[in-house]
């Protein structure tokens, strides 16, 4: 069992990171890029007794986890998805 | 003074702390205490150094704020023992909750590493009372996430709080744009928890109180808090 | 003798002679394990066949030596029961490759060299080398190189404290990467690699093994092609948490008593580390490759004897004390395992899952390694200068040569590295050498520069040389320190061309008697040969990286001018010199003449002066004279102070005087009332010198030439690379 | 109209920040997470022109886009996605 969590800077954060990606883009020519965010993609692998648990439960479990320790909730927001 | 130094297996700047601290105690070296470590005597003053404490490789500082010797250190600032966090130690004490805000990349995207000048906010505090409000000091900065963020009603609170340490400024004491070096909200470099016993700052004092190595503006932080402490 | 040799569809890099002294060695055919083992024990970066003959000639004696080249690092005697140790290597296919990583991998690999003997590593420098800022390559590699060295280094908590950089088309499709560690210990707690003891285990500690870099070794010796950027062999990627985690591990076991020898795992990784631990101790070894700790599943012995993975060690221990040494690597979370031990066979023997997968005699495999007499032509004496005309006024000339690619300020790149975490750094980058303290010592620093001027090397590689092992000594005593030994990192081009090679011998003849001359031996080294792309060699680069000390560090002397009003001289002989000099290169667009002939003996003789005068206290601003001449020299000295300087030029032609580069030579200050009392000193001790004129005021004068802005200089000098590196010019 | 962009370490490379969450994950008791990956997912607001361009155009275009700065294909690799 897969679990994705997705953390994105919240609306409004300046992102200094998309900004100089979007530059960066921009001066190789890509000119149609109006905006850039750059965000994590954390891949967890589950595995014991939490991969035999119900979705839902899973899905707690990694909320929690996201909330604890892989985002930082003043200033990102962070989704989770299960996968296979 | 009885100060104690955690040092996490990634921390770099236990041992500058160490130093200053040393000499502002006298000779006395103070207390290093391992992270691993929840249980240790009790002090007047706990120091979370600079460095890149677990590596610092998801957000810098999270996975610190999180290490059992946090908790504790928690606890024991809850019931009042002065905490003085610099560098990934503001980083860490903004991520367990002690310091309001969080610390992003730099607005440059670069580490930076040079003498610069902030201006002292107050001088109402143990930390900065050899200091004079609106003085402006020398000390170097050295992190690559030290752009401090926080909304506006936070930021607003902590200035009728006179909870802002210290800002990003010139020699003239003037708070520009182009003194801002990291892109903070308000040229912010240090600020205190409420109460004034957790000070966090990005700069490194410690790296200037010996004038063969960084000079001495910082100096006054240390025998500040020595003298008060004692 | 009819032999006939079938050989394998893949040599892995080795030559067919070489494979038929393979066959002989082992009386059989090898295995693929065996094959893979000789291929990168027998590969350039591993066994310097084409240089040995010529390293071998390189003085590495003196009094002060404790160990000179052949271990990982050099050891120095600085006094107090206290060592130096230190070493340069280059990581340069890596970083053209992936440039971050490379880099970062480069100042790991760097760091394990010191610190695997007993040093607590105290500062990193590096010398870089790019190609021409308009190639479309080079800014995205001067990022991604600068990013990897402070990502790394910053990390570690190691300061890095100095380095050099330029830029030249010969790098386009080959930039040299060369980074240096400098370590202290003390001196009845250094390790070395010589396994000892019969049933002694072997011990693996530090990071997992990965399917990492498996043929890395064999890469750095092999010439680029415009395909190989295409077949983009694996990269190691850097962790310099873990990097900080072994050091201190290290550095905690080191303080018990158990360790029989230490060996990091660099290129080549367990293969060569367990090779040469048990050839140096004349011992065998037996490998059970199970138990080493594996990052990834199904990893065959192949893979594990030539992963390169980062952040580990080897290590021989006292029997018994396992428990011991296990419990400080857990303590720091690292991997500890027991994965063979030593036996009197003289054989390497590697097991995997109950079977035996290679035997392999150690020391014709690690000793007899090929040794070739390659063949090489001298470097023809180069033309002299044709005449030379002067098209801009000197001010203009000045804020051109300040404001070009190789003078420019280096400030972007340094304020990107910690340079003074630790506490102990007190002379930052941007002066002439760094100098870092001595750690709980009350008055003791070292002094450190790493130097190298491509171009007087590719016009006379014996004088290009010399001048290199002596910009690092004189850096070293401008600062007031005591030059004592030197690293070498020799980056070069095919060896296999007689006219490269010859450019190789040249080069060691000339750092050869400047070692002798200076008192000034090499202690360590690296050589990185094969710096080609499509059959154009890079400018012989041998870069030097030279370490001094200075007692007292209270008197260590910076280049700053310090107060206005005060005389500014110069010590040593102004000639004129054009030959080769940036003037001639970034004003007339010509590399062209000789190089500055190095007078060794009168650089010494200067050399000690100066550092008698700053140590008696007799002089307020030292700074040598190298790139760029004399009036470059004043204009450093005046922007470092923010104070301006008023000066004349006596001698006949006035652009050579201004920017000839005569080695040698050093500018000073001193209070006006006590000039000519420095002048006469000198003259006693039959030490050229002159009065330039005055420092004072914001602008930089030269009578009867004009007059220029500290303002515009600055501009100019602290523009170009920010500027640079935003993508503008 | 937008792309996302995910850019992920090749199998086999080394993931220092993947080791370090999964560790950190342990210590807060989750024990259950066998491995973890640390990846970016870069989203770029597409405009002008390329916006209005056939999918398969738009995807080609994001693709050089990854191939040329988001992704570093020495050590990573990438998928794009379109969205909306
Ligand atoms: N890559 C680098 N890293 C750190 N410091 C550097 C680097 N390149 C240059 N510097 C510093 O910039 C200053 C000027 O360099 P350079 O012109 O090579 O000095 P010099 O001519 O005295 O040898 C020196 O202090 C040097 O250490
Ligand atoms: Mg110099």
């Amino acid at each position: 069992m897969k679990a994705r969590v997705h953390v994105s800077l919240k609306n409004g954060v300046l992102d200094p990171q998309g900004r100089a990606i979007g530059q960066a883009l921009h001066s190789l020519g890509f000119a149609d890029v109006a905006e850039v965010r750059q965000g994590k993609l954390i891949e967890l692998e589950l595995s014991g007794a939490l991969a035999k648990k119900p979705k839902p439960e899973i899905e707690a479990a990694v909320k929690e986890m996201a909330q604890k320790l892989l985002a930082n909730t003043v200033i990102e927001n962070f989704s989770v998805e299960l996968v296979g | 003074m009885k100060a104690a130094i955690i040092v996490f297996p990634g921390s770099n700047r236990d041992r500058d702390m160490k130093m200053a601290l040393t000499k502002a105690s006298g000779g006395k070296p103070p207390l290093e205490v391992w992270h691993g470590d929840a249980d240790f005597p009790k002090v007047d003053l706990i120091v979370l150094p600079g460095g890149f404490s677990y590596g610092d490789y998801l957000r810098c500082g999270a996975m610190a704020a999180h290490s059992p010797v946090m908790r504790e250190v928690k606890a024991r600032a809850d019931k009042g023992t002065r905490v003085l966090a610099v560098c990934n130690g503001f980083q860490i004490a903004c991520e367990a909750g002690l310091l309001p805000g969080v610390l992003m990349s730099n607005a440059g995207l670069q580490f930076i590493c040079r003498e610069i000048t902030m201006r002292v906010e107050t001088s109402d505090s143990i930390f900065t009372g050899k200091y004079r409000k609106g003085q402006c000091i020398r000390v170097p900065v050295a992190h690559h996430d030290g752009n401090y963020n926080a909304d506006a009603d936070t930021v607003k609170m902590l200035e009728d709080e006179d909870r802002v340490a210290f800002r990003y400024a010139n020699l003239f004491g003037d708070v520009t744009p182009e003194t801002n070096l990291n892109g903070s909200v308000g040229n912010i470099a240090g600020v205190f928890n409420k109460g004034k016993t957790v000070l966090g700052l990005m700069p490194h004092p410690e790296n200037a109180t010996d004038p063969v190595c960084g000079g001495t503006d910082g100096v006054g932080l240390f025998a500040g808090l020595a003298e008060a402490l004692q | 003798m009819t032999k006939q040799t079938k050989y394998p569809a893949d040599l892995m890099g080795l030559k067919p002679d070489e494979y038929d002294r393979v066959l002989e060695i082992m009386g059989r055919e090898p295995n693929r394990v065996e094959l893979g083992i000789f291929s990168v024990m027998w590969s350039e970066h591993c066994s310097y066949k084409s240089s040995k003959k010529w390293l071998k000639t390189l003085p590495t004696k003196a009094a002060w030596v404790i160990q000179g080249p052949g271990e990982n690092a050099g050891v120095i005697d600085i006094g107090d029961g206290l060592a130096a140790i230190f070493k340069m290597e280059s990581h340069n296919h890596p970083s053209f490759i992936e440039p971050y990583q490379g880099a970062a991998t480069g100042v790991g690999g760097i760091l394990r060299d010191v610190f695997t003997m007993g040093a607590r590593p105290i500062a990193n420098l590096n010398a870089l080398r790019f190609g021409a800022p308009e190639h479309p390559k080079t800014r995205h590699l001067v990022s991604g190189v600068v990013h990897g060295i402070g990502g790394y280094g910053n990390c570690v908590g190691v300061p890095t404290v100095a380095g050099e950089v330029n830029f030249h088309p010969s790098y386009n499709g080959n930039i040299l990467v060369n980074a240096m560690t400098v370590g202290l210990a003390k001196q009845d707690k250094i390790f070395y690699s010589a396994a000892a003891g019969l049933g002694n285990p072997v011990v693996y500690v530090g990071s997992k093994t990965g399917r990492d870099g498996i043929h890395g070794a064999t890469m750095a010796s092999a010439e680029f092609s415009d395909d190989s950027e295409e077949k983009r062999p694996t990269v190691q990627v850097g962790d310099p948490f873990t990097e900080k985690l072994l050091i201190e591990a290290c550095l905690e076991l080191m303080e018990t008593d158990v360790i029989v020898a230490i060996q990091d795992m660099g290129a080549a990784g367990l293969t060569s580390s367990s090779f040469e631990m048990a050839s140096k101790g004349g011992m065998g070894i037996e490998i059970d490759l199970d138990k080493v700790p594996a990052r990834e599943t199904g990893m065959t012995p192949f893979e594990f004897m030539l992963s390169e993975s980062q952040e580990r060690m080897l290590i021989i221990l006292k029997p018994g004390s396992e428990p011991k040494a296990e419990a400080i690597f857990k303590k720091w979370e690292l991997d500890f395992a027991v994965i063979g031990h030593l036996t009197d066979t003289g054989r390497m023997v590697l097991r995997f899952n109950g079977e035996q997968v290679g035997d392999l005699p150690i020391d014709p495999l690690a000793q007899a390694s090929p040794e070739y007499d390659r063949p090489w032509v001298p470097t023809p004496p180069p033309a002299p200068l044709n005449p030379v005309n002067h098209p801009l006024p000197m001010p203009k000339a000045l804020l051109k040569i300040i404001g070009s690619p190789d003078m420019a300020s280096r400030r972007w790149i340094w304020e990107q590295y910690d340079h003074l975490v630790r506490g102990d750094t007190a002379q930052i980058p941007g002066g002439d050498a760094a100098v870092v303290r001595v750690q709980d010592h009350p008055s003791k620093a070292l002094a450190m520069s790493v130097d190298c001027t491509p171009r007087y090397c590719f016009a006379d590689p014996v004088q290009g040389g010399r001048q290199a092992v002596a910009e690092t000594w004189r850096n070293i005593t401008a600062v007031g320190a005591r030059p004592l030994a030197i690293t070498d990192n020799m980056n070069f081009g095919n060896p296999e061309r007689p006219d490269i090679m010859g450019q190789f011998v040249g080069a060691v003849q000339g750092i050869g008697e400047a070692c002798i001359a200076l008192d000034y031996p090499v202690v360590s080294g690296n050589v990185s040969l094969y710096n080609e792309t499509n059959g154009k060699g890079i400018l012989p680069t041998p870069a030097i990286g030279g370490v001094g000390v200075l007692d007292d560090v209270a008197k260590m002397m910076t280049l700053a001018f310090k107060r206005p009003g005060e005389a500014i001289l110069v010590l040593g002989e102004t000639k004129g010199h054009l030959g080769q000099s940036i003037y001639l290169r970034e004003v007339l667009g010509r590399e062209e003449g000789p190089p500055p002939p190095v007078d060794l003996a009168i650089e010494r003789r200067n050399g000690d002066f100066l550092r008698g005068l700053i140590l008696e206290g007799a002089v307020t601003a030292a700074h040598d004279l190298s790139d760029g001449g004399l009036l470059v020299g004043v204009a450093e000295m005046a922007l470092a102070g923010d104070i301006g300087a008023d000066i004349s030029l006596t001698e006949g032609d006035a652009f050579g005087a201004a920017f000839g580069e005569d080695q040698a030579r050093y500018l000073v200050t001193c209070p006006a009332s006590q000039a000519d009392a420095l002048l006469g000193k000198a003259e006693k001790a039959g030490i050229p010198a002159t009065r330039l004129g005055m420092t004072g005021g914001q602008d930089l004068t030269v009578a009867d030439q004009g007059t220029i802005s500290l303002a515009e200089l600055r501009q100019a000098h602290e523009g170009w690379l920010p500027g640079y590196m935003a993508g503008k010019a």
